[in-house]
């Protein structure tokens, strides 16, 4: 693989990144900010293939994998904390939050 | 066989550990076995490891158990120094501990708290072991620290009444002093030598220029008169006869309060190497102790604040013979002076038990023929510590007062002044106690009554020690008044310490007979410790048998007076008990009244500097966080968005940072 | 060939990604995002790594997506979103400002930086080898030098799970947040208004 | 090209043969896809009707067998509705995306090949050695994983997109039952994994070819890999399939027929090859993981025959069992759909991975296999009685009203 194409992945990982970043930033639906999140964990995991690629390290690989889990996790835990937010107030957004601050 | 000598801090530890988690569970009577066995066996242990060190090499046995603080080049190792000297310490220390536990099983039946009791004794016999065992100034300021924690602990152990828990603040505060010293004297001798380690600095200590071994020498005896109640911080002894019995058996008497003769002991090399008039104020402050307690005990009604002064002024001999430099004269005070003032203790406290918690000896008398055992044992302590040959008393304090007679008869005097006090003051009280008439019950009410409006008006302007003394006895009185006191004699775990303490109390003395230097067992068995600082005597035998029969005849002239005053009555006793005497020479009300006084305005102008300085910077600092606080908090709105959006900020300016660092 | 894939799959990848941050209806940013994970699948074959892109499939599109609209549609939040008003003044246009400055900077260092931008040196011991499987190279490396790590992540996910069961968990005494009177009106009033909010 | 696997074919210098015969086989698996489809569609209605003491459909050519044909024709000139509500777009997309993954899992199944004798299962084809299966991935079998598991998308967003009550419900309930059966599925096939120690479908195949244990029993995993796997793929497989007793995704008495309610036209017809489809191909992976696909002695003629010929006889066979369990099972509740999955497959599937894996690890460590199973059961057993002991705990306090 040519050595200009791994720098496009990671262009393209990084415009991804920063898509994932400014969703996170400007929408207020938790869900939609989780899937941004997911974005940006994509983004990230697309430029720890392309880097081990460009080693000629596994461990860019492995280390996805890990990515993955922990992402798993978070999102488990994410959905959880907006189903009970959603139970106590229906269509609560992320900034309905706001209430919980001392 | 020496190698065991671990289990001897050990096994007392593991007792402690016992009693402090499954206490409770164990229950009355098998707690104080658990807790006797535990000692006793240790005190088997010392006697066994005592065999095994005769093997040694200079009798010296050094075993380091694991690294404590390793610090750079500070280094503290949990460290044993098995040497004459400490043997010495751990077999009486054991050995009285072990009968003291055994009589305390009698003693503290019944008590709702028993088997906290002994959970304490233990800890204390393990802190006052590692004090004496400890290979350096660290370990043994852990011990020394661990029994003055125990007797806060055990002088307060009835702390549902104010006074014991005032007591034990007392005492507790004035040890803080002799602390202070102790840790100055440790941090100068790290800063001297670059080791605690005794086996390490003390050699080097010839060597030590003289005012830097003055200044460590000092700071030491200030921690030691702290913990062993000389003047001026003798105010606490008195007080911690509060607890328990048996507590002012072994630690107020026997063990705990020699711990700063030991430490001045063990730190000889130090104070031959200070300034002179070093060994010149100990020996001061030994014996004006020593002749200033006496004269307080005269005077005093309570049976245990006559043993009490008695402790101190024996502590004051001990220090006298430390100031002479007689250390192996002051051990061998130190050993028999345990034996026969547990005995006392043990005695006194016997007699308490049984008149019912009465401790006033003007109600009591002639109770030889109902306590039998405890009389003859309490008499045997009685001749021991008024020095009547050949019990142990006699040879102790006369080996002192021979290392004193060689450094001055000026101090030679006042200590056979105070030991013809000694003999008057404790045969005043056997006399009152065991002979004479019966003041228990009804029949005494009428001299009672003006016995106690005589101390009633006394008390009045005393300070709080006094009163304590005055609510007990109004308190007895009422006691007293329902009905007749039976006293009786005690059971037998009581009665067999007694009776062991008194054997070593009466043949003790031949540890370190002055007729041949054979006979001195005790001085060659410390020569490797003491050998070099001591003052070597070789008394002619006409001087020995002169300054024998003084001392004798001074020992029986004080039992004689004391015949002629309350037996006979002779003499009225209140010329001989002033009040000046009973109140403790005032001191206790002089401190009080400074510190209410010019204290007190003193101490105010330090709370004001703390409200305004500290406080105000305390406060100053609260008060920037909250305004600034409050000036921040507009970013702080709650969305979360608005947060993940300063990070995306953060993360910008530290890429852009970044940037210009790197070149490319 | 690779060139014309990951052509096609960054176009994928990009559109799916802006289709995430801009579409108002929640369950059509799903679709989108199911789009750019395909398309980062894709990618991972492209790039060599055949086992990541299954379980990018697997994992992300068959599990993590599928519980998100499981969600959406479990709790009916699929609600279109309001795209126009914007509680947090300047908020919108600071992030964007934010994002294509940090864009700017990566997209800076990549290209100066060019092949030096990865810093260290070629793996000996971990090395990608031509011959053998990649599953297989995996499974070893994970089995090998990374097996507490793969332990660990067996432990979080079972906290993950056990917390998830406890969060959503319907409480027996559910009360509903009470609203505040108006989102604008807590605005950046000073903390001690709060409690004579929850007075009435 | 690395990722199409194993096959010889690409191995060498890829030419416009290669290519050409890469092309007839994607046309080849296309069409006997669709084809079976078709005739499983007949099949299925002609053996309920034989359960049901009915005739089944008998117009449309010999036996009806034209019947599925003559429905995909009426379906085609029917009127296309789109509801008002429905969100045009996902509406459209949703029946698609049905279709596509079922198709995409039928590419790495062997449908044929010489495995007779000790062949490797390759075949000539035009002067090229090859395999009778469209790729050889060396991640094969979690393909299949994949693609099961973005199945649910088709039904999920039917239901959501039709606007209308039902299909929600069925939608909700579809995404729940998938996630819940594919970990069990998952597992279950990780025990032929362990067993076969490769994940690619030929290499699968190959594992269980040969003459077998003493000559006659075959090395299917459903011996190899114990009989657990096999049962728990089975269920879990339906369940991934909404096909009955688990379809309570479709539940025509509940919900109305749920996502596809509110289809009409070509769209429903897609949906409902879709699901014949993946009937089809659950059989044919059902086959290839624990039957041995198409291995198997050659009896007389050329080897590379009989392999179609087992592995069609094998699939009918389950497409059999598929429709005989269909007509005399009646569906299940939703609770006890979840419970069979979350509290017995896959606690089952995972017991019974941990026994293999302990097994396989004896064998390496030369262990006292007796042992080995012995401490093995023990453990299993304690494993069982707890989690048996947690639910109870569980059902009791709930019953008293302590959770919910």
């Amino acid at each position: 693989m040519g050595s200009n194409l791994s720098l496009a992945y990671l262009m393209l990982s990084a415009i991804l990144f920063v898509i994932g970043g400014v969703g996170v930033l400007i929408r207020r639906n938790p869900l939609v900010m989780i899937m941004c999140v997911e974005l940006m964990l994509n983004a990230v995991n697309l430029s720890f293939v392309t880097f081990g690629k460009m080693l000629d390290d596994i461990s860019g690989q492995i280390i996805v994998f890990f990515v993955m889990v922990v992402a798993a996790a978070e999102v488990v835990v994410g959905l959880a904390l907006i189903v009970a937010m959603a139970r106590r107030r229906p269509g609560a957004t992320a900034d309905d939050l706001r209430t919980l601050r001392g | 066989m020496v190698e065991l000598v671990w289990l001897i801090p050990a096994l007392p530890l593991a007792g402690f550990l016992l009693l402090v988690f499954f206490g409770k569970r164990i229950g009355e009577p098998r707690a104080g076995w658990i807790g006797t066995g535990a000692v006793a066996l240790s005190f088997v242990t010392a006697c066994v490891v005592f065999a095994g060190l005769w093997n040694e090499p200079e009798h010296t046995f050094e075993a380091s158990l694991f690294k404590w603080i390793p610090a750079g080049n500070f280094n503290v190792d949990i460290g044993i120094l098995l040497d004459p000297l400490s043997m010495a310490m751990v077999l009486f220390i054991t050995g009285i501990a072990s009968l003291i536990h055994l009589y305390s099983i009698g003693y503290m039946h019944g008590d709702s708290r028993f088997p906290r009791f002994f959970t304490y004794l233990n800890l204390f016999v393990f802190s006052m072991l590692v004090l004496v065992l400890g290979d350096n100034l660290v370990l043994t300021f852990l011990g020394w620290e661990g029994v003055g924690a125990c007797s806060y602990f055990l002088i307060a152990f009835w702390f549902e009444k104010e006074e014991n828990a005032s007591a034990g603040k007392k005492a507790f505060i004035t040890n803080r002093v002799g602390d202070w010293g102790f840790m100055v004297a440790i941090f100068m001798t790290f800063f001297a030598f670059g080791t605690v380690t005794y086996t390490e600095f003390l050699p080097m200590a010839p060597g030590l220029a003289q005012t830097t071994a003055t200044f460590i020498a000092l700071m030491l005896f200030v921690g030691a008169i702290g913990k062993s109640a000389q003047i001026p911080l003798f105010i606490w002894l008195p007080d911690a006869m509060a607890g328990p019995t048996p507590v002012s058996a072994l630690i107020h008497a026997a063990t705990m309060v020699t711990a700063g003769v030991y430490l001045l002991v063990r730190v000889n090399p130090i104070i031959a190497a200070s300034a002179s008039w070093i060994p010149w104020m100990i020996a001061i402050v030994g014996i004006a102790t020593a002749f200033l307690a006496a004269t307080i005990a005269l005077a005093q009604q309570d049976i245990k604040k006559v043993l009490a002064y008695s402790t101190v002024s024996q502590l004051g001999y001990m220090f006298l013979a430390v100031g002479v430099g007689g250390y192996s004269a002051a051990i061998f005070h130190m050993i028999t002076h345990a034996f026969f003032k547990a005995l006392l203790f043990l005695g006194a406290g016997s007699v308490i038990h049984g008149m019912h918690e009465e401790q006033d000896m003007r109600r009591m008398g002639a109770l030889r023929r109902i306590m039998p055992v405890t009389a003859v044992t309490f008499i045997i302590g009685w001749l021991a510590i008024a020095g009547v040959p050949p019990f142990s008393g006699f040879w102790s304090k006369d080996d002192i007062l021979a290392y004193a007679l060689h450094k001055s008869p000026i101090l030679y005097v006042i200590g056979l002044i105070t030991a013809l006090l000694t003999a008057f003051y404790m045969s005043r009280l056997v006399f009152r106690v065991f002979y004479g008439d019966s003041r228990w019950g009804e029949s005494a009410e009428g001299e009672l009554a003006n016995l106690n409006a005589h101390t009633a008006t006394d008390a009045a302007d005393a300070g709080a020690e006094d009163h304590a003394d005055a609510h007990e006895d109004s308190h007895a009185d009422t006691h007293a008044g329902h009905g007749a006191v039976h006293p009786h004699e005690s059971k037998w775990p009581m009665l067999v310490p007694l009776i062991v303490l008194a054997f070593f109390a009466a043949t003790a003395g031949v540890l370190n007979l002055p007729f041949t230097e054979n006979l001195e067992f005790l001085n060659r068995w410390l020569e490797p410790v003491v050998g070099e600082n001591q003052v070597h005597l070789h008394l002619g035998g006409a001087q020995l048998t002169f300054e024998l029969l003084l001392s004798t005849t001074i020992a029986l002239l004080g039992i004689f007076a004391a015949y002629m005053v309350y037996l006979k009555k002779k003499i009225d006793p209140s010329r001989i008990e002033l009040p000046f005497f009973a109140n403790g020479w005032y001191i206790d009300q002089g401190i009080t009244a400074f510190m209410g006084g010019i204290g007190r305005k003193g101490f105010e102008l330090i709370a004001m500097f703390d409200k305004v300085v500290i406080d105000g910077a305390v406060n100053g600092v609260g008060r920037a966080t909250r305004g600034g606080a409050s000036r921040l908090r507009a970013i702080e709105n709650g969305y979360v968005r608005w947060y993940a959006l300063m990070i995306g900020v953060g993360a910008v300016l530290i890429v852009a940072f970044v940037m210009t660092q790197v070149s490319f | 060939m690779e060139t014309a894939v990951f052509i096609v799959c960054a176009l994928i990848v990009l559109a799916g990604g802006l289709g995430v941050v801009s579409s108002r209806n929640p369950v059509h940013a799903a679709l989108s995002l199911i789009a750019t994970l395909f398309g980062i699948a894709v990618l991972f074959l492209n790039l060599g790594a055949e086992l990541l892109a299954v379980v990018q499939v697997i994992v992300y599109t068959g599990a993590i997506v599928v519980l998100i609209l499981f969600v959406m549609m479990l709790l009916g939040v699929d609600s279109e979103e309001d795209l126009e008003t914007e509680p947090l003044v300047g908020q919108r246009l600071l992030a964007g400002l934010v994002g294509l400055l940090f864009l700017g900077a990566i997209l800076a260092i990549i290209i100066i930086g060019k092949e030096s931008i990865v810093t260290g040196s070629h793996s000996v011991t971990s090395a990608i080898s031509p011959t053998v499987s990649n599953i297989t190279q995996i499974g070893t490396e994970l089995f090998t030098t990374y097996v507490f790590p793969l332990e660990v992540t067996a432990g979080l996910l079972t906290i993950a799970v056990v917390g998830a069961v406890v969060l959503s968990r319907r409480p027996r005494d559910l009360e509903p947040i009470p609203e505040p009177e108006s989102m604008t009106d807590m605005g950046d009033e000073p903390l001690t208004a709060i409690p004579e909010e929850g007075a009435h | 090209m690395n990722m199409l696997g194993g096959d010889p074919l690409l191995s060498g210098q890829v030419d416009l043969a290669v290519v050409l015969i890469v092309l007839l086989k994607v046309v080849g698996v296309f069409a006997f896809l669709l084809v079976a489809t078709m005739l499983m569609i007949w099949f299925e209605r002609k053996v309920v009707g034989d359960f049901q003491n009915r005739v089944g459909p008998n117009t449309a050519g010999p036996f009806g067998i034209l019947q599925t044909l003559a429905d995909g024709i009426k379906f085609f000139f029917k009127e296309d509705l789109i509801p008002d509500r429905a969100e045009r777009r996902v509406f459209i997309l949703a029946p698609l995306l049905t279709v596509v993954p079922a198709f995409l899992l039928f590419t790495i199944v062997p449908f044929g090949g010489d495995f007779s004798n000790g062949h490797d299962g390759s075949v000539e084809l035009f002067g090229h050695t090859t395999y009778l299966q469209l790729a050889d991935p060396s991640i094969g079998i979690l393909f299949a994983l994949a693609m099961s598991s973005i199945a649910v998308y088709g039904v999920m967003l039917a239901g959501w997109s039709s606007g209308s009550k039902y299909p929600l419900i069925g939608s909700v309930r579809a995404s729940a039952q998938m996630v819940s059966y594919e970990a069990a599925l998952g597992l279950s096939v990780c025990a032929v994994v362990l067993t076969t120690g490769t994940l690619s479908t030929h290499g699968i195949v190959m594992a269980q070819a040969g003459s077998g244990w003493g000559g006659f029993i075959p090395h299917w995993n459903l011996i190899a890999a114990g009989f657990v796997p096999f049962v728990v793929f089975l269920l879990a497989s339906q369940a991934e399939l909404n096909r009955p007793p688990f379809d309570l995704v479709e539940a025509e008495q509940e919900l109305v027929g749920s996502y596809h309610t509110e289809y009409s036209s070509i769209r429903f017809a897609l949906f409902f090859v879709a699901e014949f489809m993946n009937s089809v191909t659950m059989a044919a992976i059902i086959v290839t993981l624990f039957l041995g696909g198409p291995a198997g002695p050659a009896l007389l003629g050329p080897g590379w025959l009989w392999g179609i010929i087992w592995f069609l006889l094998k699939m009918t066979a389950f497409l059999f069992l598929f429709v005989w369990v269909r007509s005399t099972l009646p569906r299940v509740r939703y609770d006890q759909l979840m419970d069979l999955g979350w509290k017995v497959l896959i606690p089952l599937s995972l017991g019974w991975l941990l026994l293999l894996a302990t097994f396989w690890v004896a064998r390496d460590q030369h262990w006292n296999g007796f042992v080995t199973v012995a401490i093995g059961a023990v453990v299993g057993l304690t494993g069982y009685g707890l989690l048996k002991a947690a639910i109870a705990t569980s059902k009791a306090r709930r019953l008293e009203g302590v959770v919910d």
